[in-house]
């Protein structure tokens, strides 16, 4: 499963949280990489993502477009085809 | 595989053309095919003919255009959602005689590369193509 | 072959936007596909079953607002039963199963996942 | 009082036509006047000439037009948000050749009740108004 | 002056007040008013309103659609009417 | 008489949304009719103002995003000195001064109430 969303609000980032489950990944796209800029939040975002074994991952081109640079080791950078890669390996997506 | 894409998003107020695009022109060049796209809710807006963006702004209802006569991908607007929002094709024009004047009116407000469907069509879509993917 | 499982999920209030009204829409193509048909509510997508929603009286001469949420009750007849309501969602907006116009299973957070995970297709609105 | 009014929401994914509407009929009942109504960023989807409602659905357009030629209250289309999102007069389709077939084509995209100009007119009315009112 | 906004996570409400000031009135229009049906967020914005003495009001019409009732003495309900005469009694509008 | 004084608030971030592109056409219009102008940048809005955004090579068979933020850096050219961003709002994004790409006021809350009642007109975007 893949969830992506324009994260606004801090608070946001853990919405989608209640969608995943093990084996699950996140993708931050479009605003939702703003995040990555936030060092108070992620971390236990992170954390709770990292408990729960479900990946997180970004996409490049959005994070490159907005100035952002990911000092998160935990967070995968793809490109559009990496994107295009999670949704053949995931089932279903779920958009947020 | 087979993707089946589904856009809710509005010109401008969303980045979700751009994004869908970028995305469909990478799934074909890794071998993937796009079943259709569907453009719902405020996707529909994404279909207007006379949307003229400024020269270096992108221009997002002539680039599905070009990917769909590249790619042979079905472009689908729902009826209903379009209609609400005011695009629809030529024969909902002269159907619904809206246009000002109905000798000459044979203008709908969608590109004629888009076709507009209801909405069983993307469930149908959903149903026969593998993976199913929604840009907000 | 049993019929394939989708999901349809609301998060927003109604009136300041169509997602509910074009929810609806889908929902009912997708029970008329005879899919099994589930509807979850959540955030404010919760405020679409609240009772003593009032549209005031028809007057021609303001414009006019539907009450489309008074569809929710009939989803019955079309053959979709399975309405769910994130516990966690009414709490934190002061409402609870009595405010509901109809009635809804209450559905945690980890019962989100299972539901998810059960379903074929996840429509979001 | 003379009151400008900015309206920037979209048709449907906004509440803001409703609101602006009722607000305005609101103050004209008052006793006050709507120097005019200015539609800027997704506000210009409220012009949509083709926006076709279900029956018992709020028709926002028409309820625009209405209001304006009961009390003379003119609409205002920002030429540059319009144009991207394809929002156009007459004029402006036949200027750009964007209708399908050129010699048939007299059909904008925004209803004739409303006039299409640039932010200069917004900033103007601003300047001459008494109050500035914006419904997102 | 009036602010009003659609209100969407409960940490939205707080946003406008970097606008208003004392004598300021704030205007729940739309999604806004459903605010008013959180027992919680809601008691800590009013305090900090009433101690900047900063008004609160709410569009009665979005309540009555919305079925909200309003259960704070601290907010006045107005109808369209009351919006005018809000727009009439302060200089400007700040929309949020 | 003074020139009214004009305040432009952009509170969403580029690229996801035309709010700054619009914002712009607006404050050069301002500019134009010899209005004081002075710009606000908000919560998200401060993102508009990041250095190092790069939108990649331009592709032709690529959809191309127009890197309208470097028009902030020519504002001061059509008379629109004053730029403002709210330092709680670069704060709590884990930027500062140093990561914007034009010289702008840092400004806390009780100095942006001042700001608004200076100002005869407010925009938001």
């Amino acid at each position: 499963m893949v969830i992506n969303r324009s994260w606004h609000e801090q608070v946001a980032l853990f919405e989608p949280l209640c969608f995943a489950q093990s084996g699950d990944t996140i993708l931050l796209l479009e605003d939702a990489v703003l995040a990555m800029q936030s060092p108070i939040t992620l971390a236990s975002f992170l954390a709770k993502c990292q408990a729960n074994q479900i990946s997180v991952a970004a996409l490049l081109d959005d994070c490159r477009l907005r100035g952002i640079d990911n000092k998160y080791p935990q967070i995968d950078l793809v490109d559009y085809t990496g994107y295009v890669d999670l949704v053949i390996a995931h089932d279903k997506q779920v958009a947020w | 595989m087979n993707v089946n894409i589904l856009v809710t998003g509005a010109l401008y107020s969303s980045q979700s053309a751009y994004s869908a695009l970028r995305f469909c022109q990478a799934a074909v060049a890794a071998g993937h095919s796009i079943s259709q796209v569907f453009f719902y809710q405020d996707g529909v807006t994404q279909a207007n003919l006379y949307s003229l963006p400024l020269d270096d702004e992108f221009d997002a209802v002539n680039s599905w255009v070009r990917f769909s006569q590249q790619t042979s991908t079905p472009l689908v607007v729902c009826v209903s959602a379009g209609e609400r929002r005011g695009l629809m094709s030529d024969e909902q024009v002269l159907e619904h005689h809206l246009g000002r004047n109905a000798a000459i009116d044979s203008n709908g407000s969608a590109h004629s590369q888009f076709s507009v469907a209801g909405l069983g069509v993307l469930h149908q879509a959903s149903l026969d193509s593998e993976r199913m993917v929604t840009f907000k | 072959m049993s019929a394939k499982k989708y999901l349809y999920v609301i998060t927003k209030a109604p009136y300041s936007n169509a997602a509910g009204i074009e929810a609806l829409d889908a929902i009912l193509i997708g029970a008329s596909f005879e899919l099994d048909v589930s509807v979850l509510f959540l955030h404010n997508g919760v405020f679409q079953l609240k009772d003593n929603q009032d549209i005031g009286v028809k007057d021609s001469s303001l414009p006019n607002v539907k009450q489309f949420t008074k569809t929710y009750k009939a989803l019955e007849d079309f053959g979709v039963n399975q309405l769910y309501v994130q516990d966690q969602s009414l709490d934190a907006r002061g409402l609870s199963e009595s405010d509901l116009i109809v009635p809804a299973k209450l559905i945690d957070s980890q019962s989100i996942k299972v539901l998810v995970s059960e379903h074929d297709q996840v429509f979001t609105f």
